[in-house]
């Protein structure tokens, strides 16, 4: 019995498993930054129905698998993301909407605004688009599953492992970092 | 010797002794107090004669001590409440002054509850009132409090009321009936007239309502019990107002079932039934946790009263289980208030902010506590509840137990109420220190929880003594088991099997959950929740404690609108406008007050006698 | 009692409890998605959804409170199911039905929602604890009406036992729910809210209270929530099934009979919009208390 | 057009009331009225304006960074809701020493407006009370909407771009130079 389960190639088999339950069942966090917040709606009701796929909003981080990040993000807005991230539960992805969360988009030059999320938090999937429409929300998410099923949605474990890098990050743009510490 | 008079010597003896051993050390005078609790409580269970009778002739009186089967239960709540009272008080009085006072009055009170307890006879009974409402008295008014002289002198006027509704009954049964034996009443009493019944059952209810404080005669029972010592509160919401209780179960019984007039015991059970519905909707709004359990206290003697004044044999039997379970577990909870008092220096709930972490014994024993008092399975308020239910169903009282079901629905309101406000919520900087209590104060109160949770599965622990005594109330051949519970109509429970159930349910989710959870756990404060991402700073608090039950109010804002009190209000002052009219021909002490009452009596009695 | 045989009959008993609770689930989101004009989801989305928040790897934890929350619910949950009778005259199934009545089954229901709430407090969460109280304010609300039809019939058949209550439905061959239809119709006004479904989910107001008392629930201990919660949801609708719709001897027919009872809740919850808990309690106390006292008035006079 | 009889009249009113202490009165078109005052006088002109004349509403508060002549110009726009005039009040407020007198007691929305500019253009306003933080968190730079505070240049130390941005071009000279456009000398250097 207990040797079934350290097995390798069972292993696999509860890894298949899992990550089938994982894929088809994402609670999503929309955090409402930007312009993308609009692009959630009609998403998930009648005329897309991302439901169909699994998706469903979460109401707090603690039930929620993917967060959305749906537009341009302030230095102050990061903050609070990045509380709601690590407040969330591993396995964990990001989605990264619009071109402002991939170089700043038309925001490039403005003082207030982060150009690279992925610095600061791991992104899993970036939708591009400004902003994208919903169909390309829905193929991020069918992406997002595809990757979650090859086991290579790992942001999570990679924001856990390179924790020092990321905060490095975080503080140099967040001035006065008064965050609570996390015992990982 | 007469062992009904050692145990009274014990407690009285030992009160005088305990003034004396205060005045020389707190060290001297604690270990006397232990002494003479555990010693009253070991003699009380081990070696008191019941069937032992003394009579005294005094001035033309005849004074029987006499214990019965039914007394001897509410003496036994006495006995185990006393030594783990006792206990708890060594720490929780450290630093007051006046000890030896205070403990004096308390052991004089408990004598006096016990002498209630023997008394055969009307007059005893009486005299053993006095001492004790006396007694109680004073310790009302021992803190010094701001308010403490307006709350004693609401319970005296109370008490007053009831002592001289009862004395008024004591004197017509000794012009009517020629004998103030308690079983020589009960015994002649069909041959008399409806009328002497109805009077004299109503005036020795009035008396005994006083003391179980039910509705009309409740008003000092929260303002009394919030602002006494917690360690006495815990008796004299324990098993002071179970005096109260016995003699309404006396009453109701003897007097009404057993000559006929049932109509006048479902009277009683009704107040019983409003008293608890209104009292559980009073408790839920209240600010402070002592003052919640004192209006819980008022609800949960509702309960009993609405139990005996239906008269069947589940529904007395219930109502006698549910006053020495109320006991329990209401001292366990207002000594688990105490500690918190004692420990973090305030029992209101907008100050007190989760103590669970730091007092985890003290949470321990008020949520076994709070468990019993919602009555939910398995733990024993549930065996309690489910008679009463099953009794007043069978017996085709209805309406009477959806009141009933109400006001124990509302109760778990605040139940939560409680628990989350003391034990639970968000973490405080102010209560970081806070530490546990002293184990004098938190190995008697894990006894008592221990107790209850026992008693949930195996109820027939105690049904064997509750059986006897109800032979001594007229009802005979009653039956028990030791966890199978069988109503009127012969449905039963068995309660090995429900506590079965959900014990190992909840064990091996608790194996696997903690077995699958505890590698990757995080521990987390209470800071770190969700707040839409915005971190709390260090002085925030969200912790939620005003208008806690608001839509509750609101949708049932004509109870508060329309019961409570405006009227009432006007009433209690009225009285007391009164009573500190009738102060001023006075001196004002409690000698004197005495005094007028024995002076009353032997009027009355002169009276009664020149009438005759 | 054999107690292997109980032991075997109990976990059957849950396993199948489970089951058909997550596909019941499974079939309201699929017809809340269909009258919204949606595709929606598989009806098997909540064993995905189940399974993923066990596959979850790391678990937050609030204190032991928070970590006994969902056990009360799972035990509560489980026991109420092994003591509402399933099958009649089935010897296998016959589980704990004997040991156990009605009282106990509605003093049994809210010791999983107290249990919660106790672990909700320690989260800390001023959301949780507000849908705790508006919570228990409702249970004030909907449990009044309920007792008063349950205590009706419980007086008129004679009997406060749920296996009675099906014995005799189905020796006489009739449904409760035609002989006393006051009481029915006073349970059936309150079903919703024993549901905490239809207008009467303002608990978890997810918009709101942030899905209220599990707001701070993740991972494991939500999945044995919602596991729990199906479970408790069908050991309710066979406990409605058994008391007014005359039970049944078969998985089958069981099936068909609560499907039908939550069919109706799931059709007044799409149909309803949110009330306020005060709205709520007064609208409970409405029409659903006079048919009880109908009842009563029926049992009295007859 | 319509005839601007109602705010010639205001014009005459205003001449008629403070005399030197305003100047640089214009009806602009119509119903919109310009005129320009010192700090010392603004908060009579606007009392003037809200308690006699019905200017009740107070629409906007704004600032323009006048860096080359060392200024900032505070607007203040009112607006009188049954003769629908625009009042346009302006107000020249040193650069090197920004103080502006606390009108907030006049319309309590001044207030937001007043933080704003203290956040964001450094201006100061005795007796203002509110958090000093209104949008930005944790700011230590130059107030960013000053015009001597070069973005550009914070962005590169604060932040880095992700490559393939480089070839990046400049919309509006892009377009300039397929257009054959001259862009004037300060528009380049200010084109951000």
């Amino acid at each position: 019995m207990n040797r079934a389960f350290n097995d390798r190639e069972s292993q696999k088999i509860l890894d298949i498993i899992k990550n089938f339950a994982r894929k088809n069942s994402l609670f999503i966090l929309a955090y409402g930054t930007g312009c993308g917040a609009i692009e959630i709606p009609p998403t998930i009701t009648s005329r897309y129905d991302a439901e169909r796929f699994g998706i469903r909003g979460a109401a707090t981080p603690r039930q929620a698998d993917v967060l959305l990040i749906t537009g341009y993000l302030s230095v102050k807005t990061l903050k609070r993301v990045i509380r709601a991230y690590e407040q969330m539960q591993d396995p964990k992805y990001v989605m990264g909407f619009g071109s402002c969360t991939i170089n700043g988009g038309m925001y490039w030059d403005s003082y207030n605004t982060i150009k690279q999320l992925d610095k600061y938090i791991p992104v899993d999937v970036y939708i591009n688009g400004c902003m994208p429409r919903p169909e390309a929300v829905i193929a991020g998410f069918v992406k997002l599953q595809q990757l979650i099923q090859q086991g290579k949605a790992l942001g999570w474990k990679h924001y856990k492992e390179n924790l020092e890098w990321y905060r490095q990050n975080q503080q140099k743009v967040i001035k006065n970092w008064r965050m609570p510490d996390y015992n990982w | 010797m007469n062992t009904l008079v050692v145990l009274l010597l014990i407690l009285f003896g030992g009160g005088i002794i305990a003034y004396f051993a205060y005045n020389i050390h707190k060290i001297v005078g604690d270990i006397w107090l232990v002494l003479v609790g555990f010693a009253a409580s070991i003699y009380y269970i081990g070696y008191l004669d019941v069937s032992q009778v003394l009579n005294i002739h005094l001035a033309g009186f005849v004074l029987t001590l006499a214990l019965n089967s039914f007394s001897w239960i509410f003496g036994l709540l006495i006995a185990v409440l006393l030594p783990l009272v006792a206990l708890y008080s060594i720490p929780y009085m450290k630093g007051q002054d006046r000890l030896g006072w205070f403990y004096m009055l308390f052991l004089f009170s408990v004598g006096g509850m016990y002498g209630i307890l023997m008394a055969g006879d009307w007059l005893t009974l009486f005299i053993f009132w006095e001492i004790m409402t006396w007694s109680s008295y004073l310790i009302v008014i021992y803190r010094r409090s701001e308010d403490a002289p307006r709350v004693g002198l609401k319970y005296l006027i109370f008490s007053a009321i009831g002592a001289y509704s009862l004395l008024t009954a004591i004197v017509l049964i000794g012009a009517n009936v020629h004998s103030l034996s308690i079983s020589k009443f009960f015994e002649v009493l069909p041959m008399h007239s409806l009328g002497f019944k109805v009077l004299v059952g109503s005036l020795m209810l009035i008396g005994f309502g006083v003391k179980a404080a039910v509705m009309p005669l409740h008003v000092w029972a929260p303002d009394a019990y919030s602002t006494t010592p917690m360690n006495y509160t815990s008796m004299f919401s324990g098993a002071l107002s179970k005096m109260g209780i016995y003699g309404i179960g006396l009453i109701v019984i003897n007097l009404y079932y057993h000559s006929g007039i049932s109509l006048a015991g479902e009277i009683v059970a009704w107040f019983g039934a409003i008293t608890a519905v209104l009292a559980t909707y009073y408790a839920l709004i209240q600010k402070d946790a002592k003052r919640l359990m004192a209006w819980s206290s008022v609800a949960q003697l509702g309960y009993i009263v609405a139990g005996l004044g239906i008269g069947t044999k589940l529904s007395v039997f219930a109502g006698i289980y549910l006053a020495v379970l109320h006991g329990l577990f209401k001292a366990n909870l207002f000594m688990a208030i105490g500690a918190v008092e004692r420990q973090a220096g305030t029992t209101n709930f907008s100050e007190l902010r989760a103590l669970i972490r730091k007092m985890p014994w003290t949470f321990f024993s008020a949520l076994i506590s709070v468990i019993v008092l919602a009555g939910i399975p398995p733990l024993s308020g549930f065996v309690g509840k489910w008679m009463l239910y099953e009794s007043m169903i069978t017996s085709g009282h209805y309406v009477i137990v959806v009141f009933l079901f109400l006001a124990s629905v509302a109760g778990f309101l605040y139940a939560f109420r409680f628990l989350f406000g003391v034990f639970l919520g968000q973490e405080e900087k102010e209560f970081e220190h806070v530490k546990e209590a002293n184990p004098f104060m938190t190995v008697p109160m894990l006894l008592i929880a221990l107790f209850l949770i026992v008693l949930g599965t195996f109820p027939g622990i105690m049904f064997k003594y509750i059986a006897r005594s109800m032979a001594d109330l007229g009802f005979y051949g009653v039956t028990y088991k030791m966890s199978v519970l069988t109503n009127d109509w012969g449905q039963s429970i068995n309660m090995q099997y429900i506590a079965a159930s959900l014990v190992i349910v909840f064990v091996l989710f608790l194996i696997v959950l903690t077995w699958v959870a505890y590698k990757n756990s995080r521990n987390v404060t209470t800071k770190d929740i969700h707040t839409s991402g915005e971190p709390p700073s260090e002085e925030d608090n969200y912790h939620f404690s005003e208008n806690f039950y608001r839509p509750f109010q609101r949708a049932f804002a004509f109870v508060y609108k329309y019961a409570i009190t405006p009227v009432y209000n006007e009433f209690a002052r009225g009285i007391e406008d009164f009573f500190q009219y009738v102060r001023r021909l006075y001196t004002g002490n409690a000698q004197t007050y005495a005094l007028y009452v024995l002076l009353f009596l032997a009027i009355l009695f002169l009276i009664a006698k020149n009438i005759h | 009692m054999n107690i292997w045989n109980l032991l075997l009959s109990a976990i059957v008993t849950t396993l199948l409890g489970f089951i058909i609770g997550v596909t019941y689930m499974g079939i309201r989101r699929k017809i809340v998605a269909l009258a919204q004009n949606r595709y929606g989801p598989p009806i098997y989305q909540n064993f995905l959804d189940i399974l993923k928040f066990w596959s979850k790897e790391s678990n937050i934890y609030h204190g032991v409170m928070h970590h006994l929350a969902p056990l009360w619910m799972i035990a509560m949950a489980i026991t109420i199911l092994l003591i509402v009778p399933t099958q009649y005259g089935s010897k296998f199934f016959e589980n704990l039905s004997f040991n156990g009545d009605l009282i106990l089954i509605l003093y049994l229901m809210p010791f999983g929602q107290l249990g919660m709430a106790l672990g909700v407090g320690q989260t800390g969460n001023p959301n949780s604890a507000i849908g705790v109280t508006r919570g228990l304010s409702l249970l004030v609300g909907s449990e009044i009406p309920f007792i008063m039809a349950l205590i009706a019939v419980m007086i008129q058949y004679h009997t406060t036992s749920v296996t009675d209550l099906v014995r005799i439905q189905q020796e006489h061959h009739t449904w409760i729910m035609f002989s006393s239809p006051f009481a029915f119709l006073a349970a059936l006004c309150v079903l919703p809210a024993m549901f905490h479904a239809g207008p009467y989910e303002v608990i978890i107001a997810p918009a709101e209270l942030a899905s209220g008392p599990m707001s701070e629930f993740g991972g494991k201990y939500l999945g044995t929530m919602m596991s729990a919660g199906s479970i408790f949801m069908f050991a309710k609708l066979t406990l409605f099934v058994d008391v007014f719709m005359g039970g049944s001897t078969n998985w089958l027919w069981l099936i068909v009979k609560t499907f039908t009872v939550y069919l109706f809740v799931i059709a007044v919850g799409i149909i309803m919009p949110r009330l306020r808990t005060e709205q709520a309690i007064r609208r409970l106390w409405g029409w659903p208390l006079v048919f009880a006292i109908l009842a009563f008035i029926q049992v009295a006079l007859f | 057009m319509a005839d601007l009889q109602k705010e010639n009249l205001l014009l005459e009113v205003l001449k008629n009331h403070f005399n030197d202490k305003i100047f640089d009165l214009k009806v602009q078109r119509h119903q919109r009225v310009h005129l320009r005052t010192t700090t010392e006088q603004i908060e009579a002109v606007l009392l003037y304006l809200k308690e006699k004349l019905g200017y009740k509403h107070l629409s906007h508060i704004s600032c323009v960074d006048w860096i080359e002549e060392n200024r900032f110009e505070l607007v203040y726009i009112l607006w009188h809701p049954e003769d629908k005039i625009n009042v346009l009040v302006k107000v020249d407020v040193d650069r090197l020493n920004p103080v502006a007198p606390n009108i907030d007691y006049i319309w309590p929305q001044a207030n937001t407006y007043e933080r704003e500019m203290r956040e964001m253009f450094g201006i100061q306003f005795p007796g203002l009370v509110g958090r000093k933080e209104l949008i930005l968190e944790d700011w230590d730079d130059l107030p960013p909407m000053r015009r001597d505070f070069d973005t550009l240049q914070y962005v590169m130390e604060n932040f880095e771009f992700r490559s393939g941005r480089e070839d990046a071009q400049n919309v509006r000279e892009t377009i300039a130079k397929r257009t054959g456009e001259e862009i004037p000398e300060f528009a380049k250097k200010y084109s951000r």
